[in-house]
């Protein structure tokens, strides 16, 4: 279930058309591909679920494990970075993800030009292919849909500098970060000229893009910022688990926008995605409170959280790629893994992921990008074919998550660099020992 | 006059309060505070990062009253508020130099 | 609008074909139902309606209602107990209540066989009947549908028993509750071979199912659990209606998937569920405000909540069984006998349902149950034919309530004596004292 | 992109039949519009998304911006004025908004007749047109869709008078408003023989009947109201900036279901109205706290949620008749404006509009009303053809928008008027400084 | 030195406050408090459960000044904050034994 | 028996408390205030609105101690609650007339 390329049909059709009588048969079939009103339907209701997720969904699951003195710099450096992606999105990032192919072999596997940027071509009779032959949604749809992709992978790197960066350092950050770092692994990974596509690396919604690649940038951040004053010593609990709660719950739903909304057409196949993301996440929830159990301690409202979190991150690149049963293996799996990240691995490392987007979005990606290419198997109740071999599915995987990783890793210290360069980075220690919404914004979260 | 401060369990707030209702105390102050003492606190920990703060949840009483009322409102307050367990609190009595009501202006004991 | 039994239309016409040359012709024509995408992306959007109805909806309605101290507690039962449900629904609750049939005539009526346990045979490619001859939808999606149904319900139960009730002791009566009463009633309405299905029970979107057989349940469960320490003596005031009224908002939302969802397709069918599912709704919200007012009290935001859910509890078998005009009268009735049941009887029997689970769902759900055989009739607008008879149909619908009633509370019984047995079911005086979050979890909901 | 007179295709089918057979054979192929799954999916989805922008959207966007001890007070009177206007659009506000044409050719353009009332005639199987030739989508739907419109709208008027004003003032103003202000404006934007429609005003998704409509009802009802004690002395901070941190996220979420929404079908149309959506929205959000930043203040969470809706308010009227350049760009000076009408106008013409109900909507649906004429502009990317003339175009929005401010002011000074002879309008000083939750509702919205 | 108590409406802050200012007091301490006295709660009812505590928020000042300056200020305070309605609050003097200012370390009136 | 009331900044209170139960201070009593000083507050801007309020979220001790104890508890106070800064806070001392533990009903030095 690997993502075509996929382009404006009616652009398509007119240039094809202008080679020869034959082809411009052919062309003006492909030129008119169904588009049908259901998949269209779907489509936008996953577009919309993803924008859930970040707003009020993330920035609520984020915002709450905050202090009181930083809620509302966590939720407007959510929002405002959201926002920025989706005017660059619209400025050069669709372009550079799923435009036309660059002339140069090597280039375009890495970006796609600029012929599209500003969304030049696009109407609202152009249209995106889906996977099955002839089937197509609205272009403008499909630019919706990806947008918020990336909207909302920027906004998860931010989980592991919250409480120290400064607003307008968010914002540079997330600009070149973008361009540099996202851009081109959402291209890599679904573009047919992609590297990772022509290496048949499975990813259904974009473990790699999304997850592990937000997760790596988020712990090279943190590197590079520093820990927050008084970490380890004072008292750091999370300000609303309540409102963690909520967050979570909208980031579930929202979720099966991501997954499900990934088949882009309402179909078996987004029905088989939505199934994996029920179970894989409910078993990862009682898997994380089980770890919990076994290590000794309470069953937690917070392991609870992130154990949906991390079963929804293992779940994705295997959504469309895994049964049922599979799909609840990885996601118990990747809760415990993930438990035992942010619980031991982060203290003996002793980097502060404040929100532990590394120890849940980094490490439960790779999980899930490896895990697929095990679930995959039909003998696992996985959608292979007969001639499928696991070993060299593992190591094309293992290929896309060590280069996405280096990738990623490389472009976020570029970025921070830059970042730090323009605007200083940090907040001044009084600032952050007041709070970033006092110092940052001039307001309190709550005047009760 | 005395200023009564007394520190309970936030769960014996209700009882004290009858107690000193039935002894003849018109009004008194409450607030949440949060308590330091020999009781130990529940660990709560959060992903791992493991919090024992030993500050439990406590209510403050503050009242004023009269001399001749104070031992018996001390009195009240340690038996209704006792369970016998640690951390139940403490009662502390301060000289009440005056007491004066907002509303008419009087002071000394007629205020309270 | 009585659903027929649904199954996987390939594994049918393999069976089929065995038979005979004619039959087989009819079978492939039968093996070869329309899914109209339009159906599947508004059976998916229902499904994820009904996931936002747990999580975050009934969680925070709950949660508010709880005082401070067992906030987490209450999502966490409400979340894990959901988690449970979907991985045995997956396990052997779909095939229970949707499978294929026992030979036996009897048991046939109270549950179906374990031929689909592990969702064996269930494939991106199988397909589940709708209402309409020769209209299905992809199995997978009609699972997942059905699966939020059962998590719910079992959620809906500990409305009566939180703030007492041990975390072990509610994974443990879930388990058993969801297999010895949820699909046993699941298959008595729904499936053709079921007990009340051939009856010919009104049940559109499960008022029997869900609500009568969760508010009763919550009521026996409360009985055998005892009164919350200080109950009656302290201030039990909701710790946030802020909450409860987020959560209520969501409900209503949600509960779209719910009743408009259970037409199973996306035509006038669902259109009109929608339509009473509004106005049901709104005349309880103002009916309930108007009773309080009435009996000589303030109208409440709370009361505004409550009659909301009440309507809500209502309309559900009475959805597409009603015109719009019998649907007002249905939930403004619904909402002043529930205000009664909720102020007056409960206050009158002295049992401790501590979220009135059964005051608005087990009352409400009795009402609805019986105005459905009510509404229904063409006279006043519902969609009954000519002749129809509504003193038979009361008969059918009050037997239908009186054993869901009787199969409820003793499942209910047997549940919660072996969790008690398993786990010692209520956590100790000074847990409950302290909180259920503190002391089952280890953790507080706010820490400003 | 103009909205159709719609209506139950049976009925039309039926009257025209009467005439000539020719007629009736043409009528016959009306009568049978293709109702696509899809659309009706998207449909419901769309109006479901309108619900959520009510509750819990708009009730914890203002409630948030409220003080503590009005909270409950906001969002019960944002809810319950929402299901009264369901009830009576139910009752007689369909019929007068989209009924049949009355014969007085002078009151037609400004509201139809009772045919409709209480729905008479519509039924599971009757359907309204869409705008394109032969697609319908089932009546209830097109009912319920409308019907979330009328009670946001009224609902928004709240936001200027909260603090202050009676539940029960609150709930007589809202049933006259939405007779004498709401349906009519709805008719005359919306039916073809309404008279802006006839003008070929352009109001994609309800700008003038919605925003400008509620904007300017918010000024007049708060300058007959009054300033609430100690405005201008008082700390009147928000209490809880995260709860209208929610809200703006749902808002933005649900929005959509307004303005793809207002495409009726799921098509490219939609996905252009989508597409708009997203960036205009970002784009006012980033403008105005790029605007507090020039100001010389810091760019506020608060700033942030203005702006976002703000740019939602704006791009209502163009957000299928604009391409997306122009939207960004409408977004932006909208909340530019909002931004100085909310700052500094407000404080020089010193009327309290509690939450800024007009400085947000008002302002910013003007500036989307007059802007649409615009943007429409295919020289800036829009829709229009090669002979559209941009003056005349504006000219026409101007006439809509200054009617359609004349009339909400005149309805308005009406409906409060009636409001405080029936109920006295503002509660008793000491109960505003006590606060509505315990003075109106006998309820606190908090016991932590 | 005198340690002054005051416990007044909450609408009534910013009142009393500027009024303390006019009068030279620098500084002064302010904790939400409930206050039980003879002023009667409105009474909230939940689902039938009817609650009239009887507990009002209130708002506690403290307030560390000179002998000299006592008198003025618990006549500042009770002219200020009085609304001449039941619940208007109290007025309690302690004496101070010593004031400190921890930047500085300043003891007695100029720590204040 | 002293009854020392502190205020202090939030971020310093585990500092304070370290030191003092170095000291073999075996309680106190901790609550949330705000405070009215010389330190000037933040200001906060909602749509046009501008408060800038001066009160200070401070942490305020309440500790009883012996008479032969208090000294050093000022002094420790002082020196550990100190950021050289604007706004460090107070410690006030007051005479306190009796204590009583509510679990035993002991007064006097052993209630503390
Ligand atoms: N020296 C003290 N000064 C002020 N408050 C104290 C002091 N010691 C204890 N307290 C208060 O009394 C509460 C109970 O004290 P603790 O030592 O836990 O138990 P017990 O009162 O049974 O000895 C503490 O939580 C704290 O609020
Ligand atoms: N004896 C007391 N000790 C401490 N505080 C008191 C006492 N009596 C009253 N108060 C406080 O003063 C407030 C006002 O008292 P109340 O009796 O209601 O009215 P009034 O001050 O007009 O007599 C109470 O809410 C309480 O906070
Ligand atoms: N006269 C006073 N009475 C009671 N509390 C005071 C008084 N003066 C100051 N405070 C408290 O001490 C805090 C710090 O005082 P401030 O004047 O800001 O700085 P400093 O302590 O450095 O002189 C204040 O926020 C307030 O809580």
């Amino acid at each position: 279930m690997i993502r075509k390329i996929l382009c404006g049909a009616g652009a398509v059709g007119m240039s094809l058309a202008a080679s020869t009588a034959a082809f411009a048969q052919e062309a003006a079939a492909a030129a008119a591909p169904t588009v049908d009103k259901g998949d269209t339907a779907w489509m936008m209701t996953s577009t919309l679920l993803v924008l859930m997720m970040i707003l009020p969904g993330l920035a609520l699951f984020y915002g709450g494990l905050a202090r009181t003195k930083n809620m509302l710099s966590v939720m407007t450096q959510v929002g405002a970075v959201a926002c920025l992606a989706m005017l660059i999105w619209v400025g050069w990032g669709y372009s550079m993800s799923f435009g036309n192919d660059f002339s140069g072999e090597t280039i375009k596997q890495f970006i796609s030009n600029f012929d599209k940027a500003f969304l030049k071509g696009v109407t609202a009779d152009s249209t995106a292919a889906t996977f099955s032959e002839g089937v197509a949604i609205p272009e403008y749809v499909f630019v919706c849909f990806q947008m918020t992709f990336a909207a909302i992978t920027v906004a998860l790197v931010l989980g592991s500098v919250v409480e120290r960066m400064k607003f307008s350092a968010v914002m540079v950050f997330g600009a070149i970060w973008l361009t540099i770092v996202y851009f081109p692994i959402a291209h890599m990974v679904w573009a047919s000229s992609g590297l990772f596509f022509a290496m048949g690396a499975l990813d259904f919604a974009g473990g790699t893009v999304v997850h592990i690649n937000a997760g790596v940038s988020a712990l090279v951040a943190a590197l590079m910022l520093g820990k927050r004053i008084g970490y380890g010593k004072e008292i750091m609990a999370p300000h609303s688990l309540t409102m963690t709660g909520i967050g979570t719950g909208l980031l579930w739903v929202g979720w099966f926008g991501f997954n499900a909304g990934s088949a882009l057409e309402a179909n078996g196949s987004a029905g088989l995605a939505m199934m994996n993301t029920f179970v894989a996440t409910a078993a990862a929830a009682l898997a994380w409170m089980l770890a919990e159990k076994l290590a000794g301690h309470k069953p937690s409202a917070l392991g609870f959280c992130s154990g949906i979190v991390a079963g929804l991150v293992a779940v994705t690149p295997a959504a469309g790629n895994s049964g049922p049963l599979g799909a609840i293996v990885l996601g118990a799996v990747a809760a415990v893994i993930c438990y035992l990240a942010v619980t031991k691995l982060k203290v003996k490392l002793g980097y502060d992921d404040a929100l532990d987007a590394f120890g849940v979005h980094g490490i439960g990606g790779m999980i899930g990008a490896i895990g697929t290419g095990i679930v995959y198997s039909s003998a696992l109740g996985g959608p292979a074919g007969e001639d499928w071999v696991m070993a060299d599915q593992l190591k094309t995987q293992f290929l896309a998550v060590i280069t996405t990783i280096a990738w990623a890793a490389a472009g976020t210290a570029i970025s921070i660099t830059v970042a730090k360069v323009l605007t200083g980075l940090r907040v001044a220690p009084d600032a952050e020992r007041e709070g970033l919404d006092l110092a940052e914004h001039g307001e309190r979260a709550y005047n009760y | 006059m005395k200023f009564i401060i007394a520190i309970i369990k936030p769960f014996k707030l209700d009882e004290v309060r009858d107690a000193l209702g039935a002894l003849g105390v018109a009004g008194m102050t409450v607030s949440e505070v949060k308590g330091f003492g020999r009781q130990k606190g529940q660990t709560e920990i959060y992903r791992g990062a493991e919090y024992s703060t030993n500050m439990l949840p406590k209510v403050k009483l503050e009242i004023a009253c009269s001399d001749a009322l104070a031992p018996q409102v001390v009195e009240t307050i340690q038996q209704s508020a006792s369970t016998d367990a640690i951390g139940d609190g403490k009662v502390f009595v301060l000289d009440l130099a005056s007491a004066t009501r907002i509303r008419t202006g009087e002071t000394g004991d007629t205020a309270l």
